[in-house]
């Protein structure tokens, strides 16, 4: 099994991320890409804050997790931090395998435990200030449905 | 003994500060260091909530987690990452 | 809702298709790639045929039914047809909206729905010569658990 | 009246023939349009199968499908897409 993390400044091409996932043996690639919405209400830009070192782990340890429930080929994991502007790619999971239905429900595993699991903190800027994005409990429920 | 304590995101904001050396008793755990801390009053009653979560050397832990020597403890509101 | 169908027996790149899938208030590109798997079995190469016109019809339809289930913004679906070799791309099916959840499960919809109701047939070429791949019954049971 | 049969895949090899022009009665349907075909014996035998499915103008149908004039009636095995 093949995993591979990055928590970058740069933007990230999911052209060559889903061409690496693509390795022998491989019939389906799972994707998912996450951006900064172009909202309605005003989002001047977004300032992601990480916990160096306890990031990457934890985000080793979900596609650990990942691989140990599913048949899966690879899981690859980057996300960026620092100053985002609307419309810039946030986070790209991707996850290869033999079939569609495990590599599908890995790379949604790995969103839900990121999205709750992983230190990221989220911090917008608008005409009112900045000010830090609160937890959703959607996550929580999201991440809720793996438990076994 | 001393451990080595970090901050993240709103908390470290609101403390003015992403961390500090602090010195503990032997057989502090992480509940009894978070109840030092809030004890300072102010901002610092922040890390009496239980949404401020707690890792000792990079790794999510129990408040009954027992610290050691040199461990980094961390103390960050809820992720929001993704 | 923006949807688009193509058929066609070019390569696509990913990254092309996903950018295009993110449009203004879109959180979230949830994506799927199927590959010619390179087998231990000895697959040579592999030949889709399809029915022009009812082919492309069929895939609209999937993604109309996806849209009126799901608050979505896009779906593209590309399928390629002709011959194809071991490690190249078949289908690419891309879903965008507001949030994660929805954008997974209406890729993943469109996916099991496109296995079992889009008019394509695989021939497979090995040692032993060329055959028609068997519908699988995985597939028919994928599909089935979308039916309400 | 007159529809424009076609068939697909495994089955259009088997049968030699990618369609047809086929006369039938006012009234037929997907079914008896299905029997006359098969009632040729040999490899036409394979349209007796309910794994072979039909579409009438490109839309999946029903065996009790009534045809019209013109109507485009096409035979096929389970797909295998994607």
């Amino acid at each position: 099994m093949a995993i591979s993390v990055s928590v970058q400044s740069e933007d990230f091409d999911v052209g060559v991320e889903v061409r690496a996932l693509s390795i022998a043996g491989v019939g389906a690639v799972a994707s998912f890409v996450g951006r900064v919405r172009e909202s309605q209400s005003g989002l001047f830009a977004m300032t992601l804050e990480h916990y160096p070192g306890m990031t990457e782990r934890a985000l080793h340890e979900i596609a650990v997790e990942a691989e140990s429930r599913w048949p899966i080929a690879a899981v690859r994991i980057v996300h960026r931090v620092g100053r985002l502007l609307p419309g810039e790619q946030i986070v790209f999971v991707g996850v290869s395998g033999p079939h569609r239905g495990e590599a599908f429900a890995a790379c949604e595993f790995v969103m839900d435990y990121l999205k709750t699991r992983a230190p990221f903190w989220k911090k917008e800027e608008d005409a009112n200030g900045a000010h830090w994005v609160d937890a959703r409990e959607t996550d929580d429920t999201a991440a809720a449905r793996w438990q076994r | 003994m001393k451990v080595q304590v970090l901050f993240f995101a709103s908390l470290r904001e609101a403390l003015g500060t992403a961390g500090e050396t602090l010195e503990v008793g032997e057989g502090c755990d992480v509940a009894a260091a978070r109840a030092l801390l809030a004890a300072r009053r102010g901002e610092w009653q922040r890390l009496a909530s239980p949404r401020i979560r707690a890792a000792v050397n990079q790794a999510l832990v129990a408040e009954a987690h027992g610290l050691a020597e040199g461990d980094e403890l961390a103390f960050f509101p809820p992720v929001t990452g993704g």
